[in-house]
């Protein structure tokens, strides 16, 4: 180590302070905006299967809309996103506590109630949704059956199928950054028991919190494309 | 020197003028930038090399007139080249209403081609001169791409669709036919040869060739077989298809589009998804009942009911 | 290029003082390092290796197709060379090769930083690289892929029986890589730069890595996406990209290029930067237009979203889109043409050196030159389908991506391994293998743009008899190319251990690195944390304390 | 040595969203939800999809002003927003106007059929 280097280190620090930083405040914009650019590349990246949807969208409609109207239930969905709505909300209040300087106790509340609404989201999307979607035959490569209904489609029966790949791969993706963001959440409540944060740092949180907001807007476009765009009326 | 180096194909169809012309432009833009370049930094590495080992050069400033003027050159440049090619392009995207049709089948790994009057080829295609031809592609299994050198066209060959190029050979000669687009283990053997032939060699060779009967015929077999004929007749359950061929036609969904090769398979393999008004949704799919050759003699079949017939009705 | 900077005794050798690569010994100390120093040797070293494994397919194919019949294998083993040539260079060399290496040693020390922003993020990437490369050799050696590094469906979903779903699951890890690369970039230039260090007094190789950061993160995430729906396709057969099924193969191809044509920009754009360095230090000159060639770097990094659909003119897109896509191809000729002429106006009045660095950087204009102009070629639609899928596309992208990005890493590589590693390597080998490599390349693919007018298709195991004179002639090029490639893989290893003790700055060369930065540096980059006082490739002893070597 | 930043470093620190904020931005995200269910089930033709998509993106607006505080932060972060969105658009636009065109001919103009179609396109779109 060079005496410059040393001498770096030998600043006293706030907690969870890096040393290529030069001040805590450049720390916490640097990891803002590497939160923010990592979320850029998760748009493009459901993006990426947005565009796949909204072609096969256009070239089979009857197919996409009877899937939908057919199989997926609106109440789990709009369950569901009010319980993620819910969740954001618990979240924003978890950051907020810290940052004011509540409680450990009151922020870590909230922490874990924005734990469970996740779980209970993911809860209802395995019982109610995919394991009733098993018993149905409705999963693509899991002895898929066609319903009777659907033989006014004729050939583009098919595509009911595709419909359902596309809304079992987007909600597994989805599903699958909720289980990170559990994940990211309890590592969370755990430097908050251990009194991490303070009014002065609660970057973890913040970045987290927009990671957690992230994953409720994709859910905000899930619900209406896969749920309710067309069909859901008489026809 | 040239006969073991040539560095030009034979052109040999009427597209091949124009698209030369084109590349020997930009031959000669990439010519003389390249040779602008080289001899800028040939000319400065000698005139401003370094002759001590700390000699610190004059400060030298960019003008503006000059970074917009190499901004601007090029930018003219490109505008010039876009336009003539896709003059070029448009106009060889349209055949000539003479045209006359072949069909080509692409499979791994081999060209299959039929024409109208009945005889089929296997990675030959043979061609009468001065004879706008349009060339109809599908693929039976992967992308196959039809390239023909010697006449500058190219088109990738895909499976479920129909993609067409058309062509007019003034050459009589025997020419490259090549698969361009990567399909798997034989691709480069998936080649052949184009003869272009005269009126009248052409007109000998059909004659003398296997006696099959034309592809509208087979097609109307077919229509026959597949008992297309029972509804598809006046105050029938289906529209009677007569005159129906490249015709603008109105949907059931409200959209329009014009009845062509694409349409025809679609409305036979997904009859439902072009409804017409007036008809009940009642046509069973043909999907998976027709191979590639029987849905194109469906197809010639269709076609030779065109719009003439119907101005002969009415 | 800063004042207020250390004086360092420029006599003192290495081994006296604590670098980065002595402050600590041992396997475990590289390995779990969170310096981006010691993360871009990792990675050299890497890619490197990857690089062999391509160089060594691509040899096998030149050797197998001095015969019209082929000379070595079977048409499927030929496939498969292609295939794995295609895709350990473009997505395990090309990608990676100046970004994770130069750009990870040189950044913070060109912008006056102790580290990237987020070093373990750095490390991360590079295990993540790692694995994705992992991947993609269990691929090769479980039979291999053949369906060209393009992947194109149904061929790659439904038809080969290749080890298809593993490469493209390695691919779809390394892409993480280059996100995470491409994060780490953009913030720590953003927030780590030293006072003073605005952004137009940035150097070009930061501007070109910022650019190219951008395609990272933008890019890389839709390559995932459809890799995996592929994977995805080949495993539950429900039509995504089969038209037996409904599907559409040429969404695939959008999706795929909506990546993989910025993806030669990722290639490019480095090098792009590297050159702009070497220019102005071996000419010691200002680089002419600053802000036009700073901005043609970010300008390329948009533009190149813009234009995919010109490697689709033939494949059966619409007209109408292929019109839209000609037009906007030719957009990004314009901020190339631009960077050229300026590089080519810095030399005038220069005070020009032919160390071996300068020679790879002037040897890059000229063929990325080449490279570009034979592109418009391909944005011109009528001309575009004639040359589409033969040996002239082949030529066209080579010249960008081996002449102009393979030249300009070889050119960094050689520029900074002073300071990388604290010795020199013998210039005159380095010379000849300069020279070796351009007239190689040029022998190797300069025929191949004659064979593609004259109509050879690309990807053909066996050929045409009349196409041999052209293909012996690439061949012998390739062996040429494949020499001077060996020779600085030889001296660099060799002046790693016996090579003279580098100077503090050899090149007399701008710029925080050489200036402020001992040679190698500290694991923390700086012993006193620089100010910078003035623009960048400042030769003018006017103002400020000039360090004369 | 923390005193001095670089020229970037003039942004203040994090503000304190009053809670009030959060709460009206949560009930207004529930009353959208509740919207868009409720239309879902009325036959508005093409409007069903216009109309679920701009709640959407009303919805995502809310989200992102208020929940990720992007009210509060100028320049980087909104631009980064921006350009996220900005290059989705390119991907989708651009595919499109080759998936939707495909069928199109080139008689009697190309002009004039693009003309004709527009109307078209905007029932395939939505």
């Amino acid at each position: 180590m060079s005496d410059a280097a040393l001498s770096h280190e030998a600043h006293a620090h706030p907690p969870g302070f890096a040393h290529q930083f030069e001040t805590i405040e450049q720390q916490r914009e640097a990891g803002q905006l590497g939160m923010w650019l990592f979320l850029m590349t998760e748009i493009l990246f459901f993006g990426g299967m947005f565009t796949a949807y909204t072609v096969y969208r256009s070239l089979h409609l009857p197919a996409f809309e009877a899937g939908s109207r057919d199989i997926l239930e609106v109440q789990f969905g709009a369950t569901n996103t009010a319980v993620l709505i819910c969740s954001s909300l618990t979240m924003a209040m978890a950051i907020h506590s810290a940052h004011t300087g509540k409680k450990k106790g009151v922020t870590m509340m909230w922490l874990i109630l924005t734990m469970i609404l996740g779980l209970t989201f993911l809860g209802i999307k395995l019982r109610f949704e995919w394991y009733e979607d098993y018993i149905h035959h409705v999963v693509p490569g899991f002895g898929f059956q066609y319903r009777p209904e659907w033989a006014s489609l004729g050939s583009q029966m098919g595509q009911v199928q595709m419909f359902m790949c596309f809304y079992f791969f987007m909600t597994g993706l989805h599903a699958l950054h909720m289980v990170v963001g559990i994940g990211i959440l309890t590592v969370l409540l755990i430097m908050t028991a251990r009194n991490k944060f303070s009014p002065d740092y609660v970057a973890p949180l913040e970045i987290s919190g927009l990671y957690w907001h992230f994953v409720d807007i994709v859910w905000i476009f899930l619900f209406p494309l896969l749920y309710l765009i067309g069909g859901r009326y008489p026809h | 020197m040239a006969a073991i180096f040539p560095i030009q194909p034979p052109a040999a169809s009427t597209i091949a003028g124009g698209v030369d012309q084109l590349y020997y432009f930009l031959t000669g833009i990439t010519l003389f930038f390249t040779v602008l370049i080289f001899s800028i930094i040939f000319y400065f590495m000698i005139k401003y090399r370094r002759r001590s080992p700390d000699e610190i050069p004059p400060e030298t400033h960019a003008p503006l007139a000059l970074e917009l003027a190499w901004t601007l050159i090029p930018s003219a440049i490109c505008v010039v080249i876009f336009f003539w090619a896709s003059y070029l392009y448009v106009r060889n995207s349209r055949p000539p209403a003479s045209s006359t049709e072949i069909f080509v089948i692409g499979k791994q790994w081999m060209w299959h081609i039929q024409h109208p009057e009945g005889p089929r080829e296997i990675n030959e295609l043979h061609v009468p001169v001065n004879q706008p031809i349009q060339v109809t592609m599908t693929s039976q299994d992967v992308i196959h791409g039809f390239y023909i050198p010697a006449f500058r066209i190219k088109k990738d060959v895909l499976p479920g669709r129909y993609t067409s190029i058309w062509f007019e050979a003034d050459k009589v000669g025997t020419y490259h036919l090549y698969c361009t687009e990567y399909c798997g283990t034989n691709h480069s053997h998936m080649i052949g040869w184009v003869y272009v032939m005269s009126q009248s060699d052409y007109a000998a060779w059909l004659a003398g060739g296997e006696q099959n009967e034309s592809m509208s015929k087979a097609g109307e077999h077919l229509f026959s077989v597949l008992g297309c004929s029972g509804c598809h007749v006046a105050g029938g359950d289906g529209p009677p298809l007569a005159g129906m061929y490249g015709q603008s036609q109105k949907f059931a969904d409200g959209s329009t589009h014009v009845v062509d090769d694409t349409l025809i398979r679609q409305a036979i393999i997904q009859p439902d998804s072009v409804q017409l008004p007036n008809y009940k949704n009642v046509m069973p799919t043909f999907k998976g009942q027709l191979d590639e050759e029987q849905m194109l003699q469906l197809i010639a079949y269709v076609k030779s009911l065109g719009p003439e017939e119907r101005k002969n009705g009415q | 290029m800063s004042t207020a900077t250390l004086d360092l005794p420029p006599a003192v050798p290495a081994e006296s003082r604590v670098t980065y690569l002595n402050a600590t010994y041992g396997i475990k100390s590289w390995l779990l390092t969170k310096d981006h120093k010691r993360i871009g040797l990792l990675y050299l070293a890497t890619i490197t290796i990857m690089f062999m494994f391509g160089g060594l397919a691509a040899f096998f194919m030149r050797l197998h197709l001095i015969e019209p019949q082929g000379a070595l294998v079977e048409p499927e083993t030929y496939n498969k060379l292609f295939t794995i040539h295609g895709i350990i260079m473009v997505f395990f060399f090309l990608v990676p090769s100046i970004p994770a290496t130069l750009g990870n040693f040189c950044i913070p020390l060109m912008i006056g930083a102790r580290d990237v922003a987020f070093p373990k993020l750095n490390l991360l990437s590079w295990y993540v690289f790692v694995t994705g490369c992992l991947l993609a050799l269990v691929a090769i050696f479980s039979g291999g892929v053949d369906t060209g590094w393009t992947f194109y469906t149904p061929y790659s979903s439904t038809y080969s029986h290749t080890a298809v779903t593993w490469m493209a699951m390695g691919i779809f890890i390394a892409g993480f890589s280059s996100i995470l690369t491409g994060l780490n970039f953009v913030v720590t230039i953003h927030k780590m730069r030293a006072p003073g260090m605005t952004w137009f007094r940035l150097p070009l190789f930061i501007w070109a890595m910022y650019a190219t950061s951008i395609i990272f993160i933008l890019g890389t995430p839709v390559i995932a996406i459809t890799l995996f729906l592929l994977a995805l396709e080949r495993t539950l057969h429900v039509g995504i990209f089969d038209p037996a099924l409904g599907g559409d193969p040429l969404l695939f191809q959008h999706m795929f290029w909506f990546y993989s044509h910025p993806a030669v920009y990722i290639m490019i754009l480095p090098g792009m930067g590297v050159v702009s360095e070497l220019i102005t230090a071996f000419s010691r000159k200002k680089i002419f237009g600053y802000s036009f060639v700073a901005f043609s770097s970010i300008a390329i990094a948009v533009i190149s979203f813009i234009v995919w659909g010109h490697h689709m003119f033939v494949t059966g897109q619409s007209i109408y889109a292929g019109l839209i896509f000609s037009v906007l191809s030719f957009l990004v000729a314009i901020p190339s043409a631009v960077k050229v002429f300026n590089w080519t106006a810095t030399l005038y009045k220069g005070s020009i050196s032919y160390d071996a660095p300068m020679l790879y950087a002037l040897g890059f204009i000229g063929l990325f030159t080449m490279g570009g102009l034979t592109g418009l070629f391909l944005a011109s639609l009528a001309t575009d389908v004639h040359l589409n899928g033969t040996y002239f596309v082949v030529a066209h992208f080579h010249y960008i991506m081996v002449g102009g990005a393979v030249m300009a890493y070889l050119g960094g590589i050689h520029f900074w391994w002073p300071k990388i590693t604290g010795r020199m390597y013998p210039d005159l080998w380095a010379r000849i293998a300069a020279a070796l490599i351009f007239l190689g390349f040029n022998l190797t693919f300069f025929p191949q743009f004659v064979m593609g007018y004259m109509g050879m298709p690309r990807r053909y195991a066996v050929y045409p008899a009349e196409f041999q004179v052209l293909n012996v002639l690439s061949s012998a090029g390739a062996s040429i190319l494949a020499v001077g490639y060996a020779i600085p893989l030889i001296y660099l290893f060799w002046s790693m251990r016996y090579g003279p003790i580098a100077p503090q700055n050899p090149w007399g060369a701008k710029g925080l690195e050489w200036e402020a930065a001992p040679t190698p540096p500290p694991t923390e980059n700086f012993d006193v944390m620089p100010v910078v006082t003035e623009d960048a490739y400042n030769y003018q002893p006017l103002k400020g304390a000039h360090h004369s070597v | 040595m923390h005193e001095h930043g670089t020229q970037e470093h003039g942004q203040h620190s994090e503000v304190i969203v009053p809670v009030r904020v959060y709460v009206l931005t949560f009930i207004a995200l529930l009353v959208l939800t509740a919207a868009t269910t409720g239309v879902a089930y009325i036959d508005l033709g093409v409007f069903n999809t216009v109309v679920a998509l701009a709640i959407a993106v009303i919805k995502m607006l809310l989200v992102i002003l208020f929940f990720m505080h992007v009210k509060y932060h100028k320049g980087l972060t909104r631009i980064a927003i921006i350009c996220a969105f900005f290059w989705l658009g390119i991907m989708m636009t651009l595919t499109l106007s080759d998936e939707l065109t495909r069928t199109w001919e080139m008689n009697p103009s190309p002009w004039s059929v693009i003309v004709a179609h527009i109307p078209h396109l905007a029932r395939l779109l939505f």
